[in-house]
């Protein structure tokens, strides 16, 4: 079973809560689950939707087709109604849309009056949407009474909730005709996350400290689950007055001795790049989440692009090391954001965490999350090591070209950096060969010790395969699935990168083999102009012949994907909006 | 108990003559009368002549962005409130770079100290005009004069709720070395603007424009008063008060902080954090 | 004469009920009071709802980046000294990220309106504190409250030396058009500060809120006395003066700049410029 | 002849006004002339020196061997004076210096008695070594006496340091041994520029109405030339309150009419790029001067390297095009700036002009300017253009991706641009239809026209040549003295990219021939690690197996670069201070 559940009308309509709950519901069930969301810049009115995919196996991506339609508004059956499959419903409240539609499909369910009659308010409509969504599904209505209750902390209000969310469930169960797709459910109860939630977590779990951000989408998920559980972890959080300030504060309270962290979108990223500079000139460690966004500018604020790869690798002025993970699941992110903290202060050299609204948004289902999976050493000479020291240089040479990064206050020795050039005690030069042997330092040994961190790209599917999907990012799943879908008529595989800069050294006779050898490898990026691609040209002179890009700020759908694939294993290319084959 | 001599830092790459050596004087006074060794405080400064003013004096330091002082400031302290934290930027640097930070900085009243050495010119980039120039001042960016009004940062700053705003001459070194121990003394935010004659590329505001006009605020001057403050701050032309024209103590940010406030410093509770499981079941 | 009709552009994406509504209305009455048509008039905005506003009417439009309002619209005038520019921001854009730009408007002068739509939250981002927002808002930043203290734009500016400083109120909808008019109006940089209620994340600074608290200054009240002005624009607790709070002009950046003063606008001097074999021959 | 001549001393002793001077006399005597600046980010004190060499044919670069060595201070003599020639002299105040040097190359000229016997203040000290130098060389001192009088404007002082210059020479005339470089005059007088006065030049001759910036090193020069000539030309020269609104007034001034233009280093670039990416989403054409110094952070900013290279290509979110030139010389200067105003304004995007510091304080000689190379045409639509049109859409699609660009209030229609994607008539959309439509228009369909604007890579030395000397930028004249230096002995060229983005494709298989079929491609970068070489690789595909760096952040001397180079044509790889040769 494989099912796909929408959820559309206008921003303030409720449709994340309804998707979030019906989520929660679901993967309590047991099922495994992938959602998405696709909103406006507004608050209020516009067209959005809430995607749930949910299965009883591991599901990664969207899908196009969609089992049960919750329309709010009228727009929702305008706009979407043609994607429903042969069994496919829509339901809506006619009263609310003041609208009625014929044919089978649809299914009049009187939401709003539901809610009322149980003494809700108009609001708990969307309750006894989820309601009726159950009883379609032939669902146990005592999980969704269960989620309610751990989202509702006013117990008459979740009375109410609770009372309508049963009407619901009875009317869809009763009125809506037997559901061609009735699922039993699995055993285990399992969780979900939704990307930001998954970045934010691992900081925590790394012991990050400080997190500094100015909000932007959409990246402020990440800001406000730190700041959601600030308290309880010993974090603090601080919302700075601008993006320059953001970066600055990270490093401050790094330098101070604590870990940090700071997270915006591209056009905040342009606003650190000067501070990023600065963490490769004092060499201070900081981890930095760059959500994309479809650019340039403001574009589109609350949709998805991955155009931002190179800008990220290349930002700041100066030679310095870096080291850029993107994360294409929250399995990903839970370890790179975790390793980004350890190397970080390892080698004191910045790390970027390349992500997207895709990834940052979407919430997949987890069996749970183990916290000993996330490492935790720590680099700095603080308390007694530090103060038994005889004399101490921050910016000391040594043969790793890691200096020892001591915490200030803590022993009787001053601790001294600057963004100017300067010596091994961190005081200004002006001098050629403390020049030189600084960036010998701080560029190339430190380069050569990280080069070794970096893990080779995720290879899944055959084994030698003549077809390579390669990508990177929150591409992961669709690719995944792409692979699964296609495996059986072709020899296919998947490569996708998630750790990108320094570009991996590891495997890659292994990798770079793979690819040299297949038939066809297709790039497949979410921009216009192949940012991937150029670097791989660049990092190992593979020029890519072949190449599927999407940039009209959604993700790739299974669909959408397989249908370009298709084309190029066919031999047809084919041009469909925002998706351009081929070679460029 | 640090001495003088503990505070011999690097050899300043200032110009003789210039009024930064004064602020040196005055400052290393200050910590070693506060009783301080140079590992218990932290200085910040950003680029410009100011900006290199800690590796004249021995402190840990973190000499970062042109304009960016007090983000780092802040956060240093925000991260280790047992940690003694001081800016020290120039007036380009901190009200033309870093004016945004300046205003968040009086918002937010977090224990950090601010030291402006204002010469009212951009000294290391020779000579053009800083948010403190006076109008019609010439300089290489203004042949035909500046076409600014002047910013006084003292009376913004006291309009803007800065809970400690003095001004200092730093020829008047006496005066200087407790102005900044008083700052230091104060629980907040606090803000101490220094006259700071360039010798190279101020020729109007010199040490004789300054001496003629400054005088040091009588016994009298009740700084608490915020509207005398404030009429005092105004006073910039043939007169120019200096001294602590406002202080008033309130709740600082790390008061206010419910994860700082009578807890161990950030920096002392580093590692994993605690709860984890409880947040763990949140995704379930 | 244009008349309402030809404003009406884009159909708003604001949320039902959000105090930009009558701040729109206002605005193209007043520009329809002041005689204007749509093109003679150019308005830069960021980002946040208020940068929306531009669409909703119709004019010349730079909608650009979240905070650089000003900086944009001071060039727009520097640029043609005869096109009249405003600059919409929100309180976030306009005192958070772009504060600088906010310092530095004041100083320069330029003949630019600076009308911030002053809901005390982050709109657009949905509920996040802004610089105004009141200290223990909660938001979902600040699940115990916000820690900062608030910014009191219009005591800052006046404190600033701005010119011309006023208080509306969206719903006083009649007094903001002459508001709107009067900006307009002065000559020089001036900035109306409008409490703008949004009903979807600032629980706290409702229409209630405002209404029970916002009076309009008195005829008698004189807004050329700088120290009345001060005062006034400080009362911001059960009472809070609107109307223009300070008024007084001095002369523009444009009228002290020899470039423009007295000269055609540089739009309609562009080409070739003369004197170039003077300078050529400096080179010799 | 060639000879350098070298003034050395702390700084705020006047070492630039000598230097400057001496220039200037020299270039009047018709001579051709190349001469640097090394200074430290101090104002007084330190070491600083200024160094003319000047020849009798085309001179281009810094030399190492001194001819006459100007001390102001003991520094100079301890680090300079194994600089000297066989024939070379150093002349210095032993009263000054407190000290007195043995050697017949040590010349003792009492410059500071000098002035003040002829009734001068001690400062003329310097006028009295400018007049020595001429006397040691026997040239006329007129031409010193003829600068002298256009530089200092107050009769009294000209007087005196008249006087003072003609003690001065007639000393070093009858005290100084009879030099073995007494030079003839050449009969053209010839003017100097410098790279900053360049491309400030350009920019006024080319119709720049606005510039806006923030001081800093080694941009300042261009703001302080544009200031000094503001009001001659009509130009709007504002010193912005930080780099966010210098970029964003450049960008307003153009909107509303006027071409613009910014200009700042590496730390302010850095706060520049969301406004670059503004100016690719709203397509306003900006000129943007990237005047490099080496990195990262503050680093030391009075000195030179060419690390920004792939910062400046990859700098802003989200994908634009954009056009990155890197002039060499002022002629260079003057036509790249010319052109990137001219392309700026006909495809409406963003221009960057990578300078560094070796180019902006750099002198020239130059026989003069010809202003009919200074191309202008206006591509905006004015006036009656404008006010006729029925309607107007500032962002029509058009075939070749450029729309219609109107001066706001110059017709009775509106002129709307959003940082948001926006459709043609510049309101916010969301749909993706318009997003890939504009997406085309404003990337790939300006990008192919702005690519036929671009020249390829200047060549000189052998046609066929077995080796190539590869750069970029300010490495011009240094890279073409080698080239003739070793013409001999090898079959050896030059290949130098000005126009660096986009990636030249005119004479792509030229240049590419010959690059592989030389024996030995040299990549030669003021830079650790080889910024234009991975440039080259990620468009081309090829890869430089040699490269010789300086990154000490110094420029080359020809010695340094030929030594370098010598030991790559001789299989020998050596390792030098701030050169690491040879393949990484
Ligand atoms: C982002 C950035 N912009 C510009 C500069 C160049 N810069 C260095 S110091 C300075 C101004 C110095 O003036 P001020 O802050 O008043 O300090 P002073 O030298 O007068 O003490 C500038 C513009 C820089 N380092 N970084
Ligand atoms: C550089 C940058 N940082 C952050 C954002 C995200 N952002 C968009 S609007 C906004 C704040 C909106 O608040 P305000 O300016 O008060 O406007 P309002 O929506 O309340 O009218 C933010 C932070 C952005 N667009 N650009
Ligand atoms: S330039 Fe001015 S501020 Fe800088 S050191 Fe010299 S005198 Fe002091
Ligand atoms: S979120 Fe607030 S400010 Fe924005 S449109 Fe809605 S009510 Fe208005
Ligand atoms: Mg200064
Ligand atoms: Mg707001």
């Amino acid at each position: 079973m494989d099912y796909t559940i929408k959820i559309g009308g206008a921003a303030g309509q409720g449709i994340q809560t309804i998707g979030f709950t019906l989520s929660k519901v679901f993967s309590r069930y047991g099922y495994d689950l992938f959602s998405y969301q696709d909103y406006e810049s507004r608050v209020r009115g516009g067209h959005n939707f809430y995607q749930i995919r949910f299965a009883d196996s591991q599901v990664w991506c969207p899908r196009e087709p969609v089992d049960i339609l919750v329309a709010l508004d009228a727009e929702t059956i305008r706009r979407h109604s043609d994607e429903l499959t042969e069994s496919g419903f829509a339901i809506y409240d006619s009263e609310d849309l003041k609208e009625t539609y014929r044919g089978k499909e649809y299914i009049d369910v009187p939401f709003r009056r539901i809610a009322l009659e149980q003494g809700g308010s108009k609001i708990m409509a969307n309750t006894a949407a989820c309601g009726a969504v159950l009883g379609m599904l032939g669902m146990k209505v005592e999980l969704l009474e269960d989620v309610l209750a751990s989202t509702l902390k006013h117990k008459e209000t979740l009375d109410s909730n609770v009372a309508v969310a049963r009407a619901g469930y009875d009317y869809g169960k009763d009125n809506c005709p037997e559901c061609a797709f009735r699922p039993a459910g699995k055993a285990a109860a399992r969780m979900t996350i939704e990307g930001n939630e998954a970045i934010a977590f691992s900081a925590i779990a790394s012991g990050c400290k400080f997190y500094s951000a100015y909000p932007m989408t959409p990246s402020t998920g990440i800001l406000v689950f730190m700041a959601g559980h600030a308290e309880r972890h010993g974090i603090v959080v601080e919302q700075a007055e601008d993006e320059t300030s953001a970066i600055n504060m990270a490093l401050g309270a790094s330098f101070a001795g604590v870990r940090a962290m700071t997270g915006t979108s591209g056009g905040g990223f342009a606003l650190m790049v000067e501070g990023l500079s600065l963490a490769g000139m004092t060499e201070t460690p900081v981890v930095i989440v760059l959500a994309q966004r479809p650019g340039p500018a403001t574009g589109f604020p609350t949709r998805t692009e991955q155009s931002d790869l190179l800008f990220g690798l290349f930002a700041g002025h100066g030679e310095f090391p870096r080291v850029v993970f993107a994360p294409g699941t929250p399995e990903q992110a839970f370890k790179l954001v975790n390793k980004a903290f350890d190397i970080t202060e390892k080698y004191q050299v910045p790390v970027i965490i390349l992500s997207d609204q895709h990834l940052a948004d979407s919430a997949w289902s987890l069996d749970g999350i183990d916290l000993d999976h996330f490492k935790y050493s720590d680099y700095r000479l603080r308390g007694e090591a530090f103060a038994g020291l005889a004399e101490y240089k921050r910016h000391a040479f040594t043969d790793s070209g890691v200096s020892p990064l001591a915490v200030p206050g803590e022993g009787p020795h001053v601790v001294v950096t600057d963004s100017d050039e300067h010596d091994e005690e961190g005081h200004i030069v002006e001098d050629a060969e403390t020049r030189v042997r600084m960036v010998d330092k701080r560029y190339f040994k430190k380069l050569a010790h990280v080069k070794i961190e970096i893990e080779p790209p995720e290879l899944y599917g055959a084994e030698d395969p003549e077809v390579v999907l390669v990508g990177w990012g929150s591409n992961y799943g669709v690719m995944r699935e792409a692979v699964d879908n296609l495996a059986a008529n072709s020899r296919i595989g998947m490569m996708h990168f998630s750790e990108l800069c320094p570009f991996p050294e590891a495997g890659r006779a292994k990798f770079m083999g793979i690819l040299e050898n297949a038939r066809m490898a297709i790039c497949i990026e979410n921009n216009a102009s192949g940012r991937f691609a150029s670097l791989m040209r660049m990092e190992t002179g593979f020029k890519f012949e072949r190449s599927i890009h999407k940039y009209d700020g959604r993700p790739f759908t299974l669909e959408g994907l397989l249908e370009e694939i298709n084309g190029h294993l066919s031999g047809v290319q084919r041009t469909k909006t925002g998706v351009v084959p081929g070679v460029r | 108990m640090a001495t003088l001599a503990e505070y011999k830092g690097q050899r300043p790459a200032w110009c003789p003559g210039c009024g930064n050596f004064a602020i040196l004087t005055a400052f290393n006074k200050a910590v070693v009368g506060l009783g301080w060794e140079p590992w218990q405080f932290t200085i910040v400064s950003g680029i410009g002549q100011a900006g290199k003013f800690p590796h004249y004096t021995r402190c840990n330091t973190f000499n970062g962005l042109h304009g960016r002082t007090l983000p780092v400031a802040t956060a240093i302290r925000l991260a280790n409130h047992d940690m003694h934290v001081a800016a020290f930027a120039g007036d380009g640097d901190c009200y033309g770079e870093g004016g945004n930070h300046f205003l968040a900085a009086i918002r937010r009243n977090v224990n950090v100290k601010l030291f402006v050495h204002d010469n009212q010119v951009y000294g290391l980039t020779k000579g053009q005009p800083s948010p403190t120039s006076l109008p019609g001042m010439r300089t290489p960016v203004t042949p035909a004069g500046v076409t600014e009004q002047d910013f006084n940062p003292v009376s913004a700053a006291i309009a803007m709720g800065c809970g400690f705003v003095a001004r200092g001459y730093a020829a008047d070194t006496d005066q200087l070395t407790e102005l900044i121990k008083a700052a230091f003394q104060y629980r907040g935010f606090s803000l101490v603007d220094i006259f700071q004659p360039c010798v190279s590329f101020n020729k109007l505001n010199t040490y004789e424009w300054y001496k003629q006009r400054c005088y040091p605020l009588q016994d009298g001057y009740d700084p608490a008063d915020f509207d005398a403050a404030f009429a005092r701050s105004r006073e910039f032309g043939d007169r120019i008060p200096t001294g602590i024209l406002y202080r008033k103590e309130s709740e600082t940010y790390e008061e206010r902080q419910p994860v700082l406030a009578g807890r161990a410093p950030l920096v002392k509770r580093v590692g994993n954090p605690s709860g984890l499981d409880e947040t763990v079941r949140e995704f379930a």
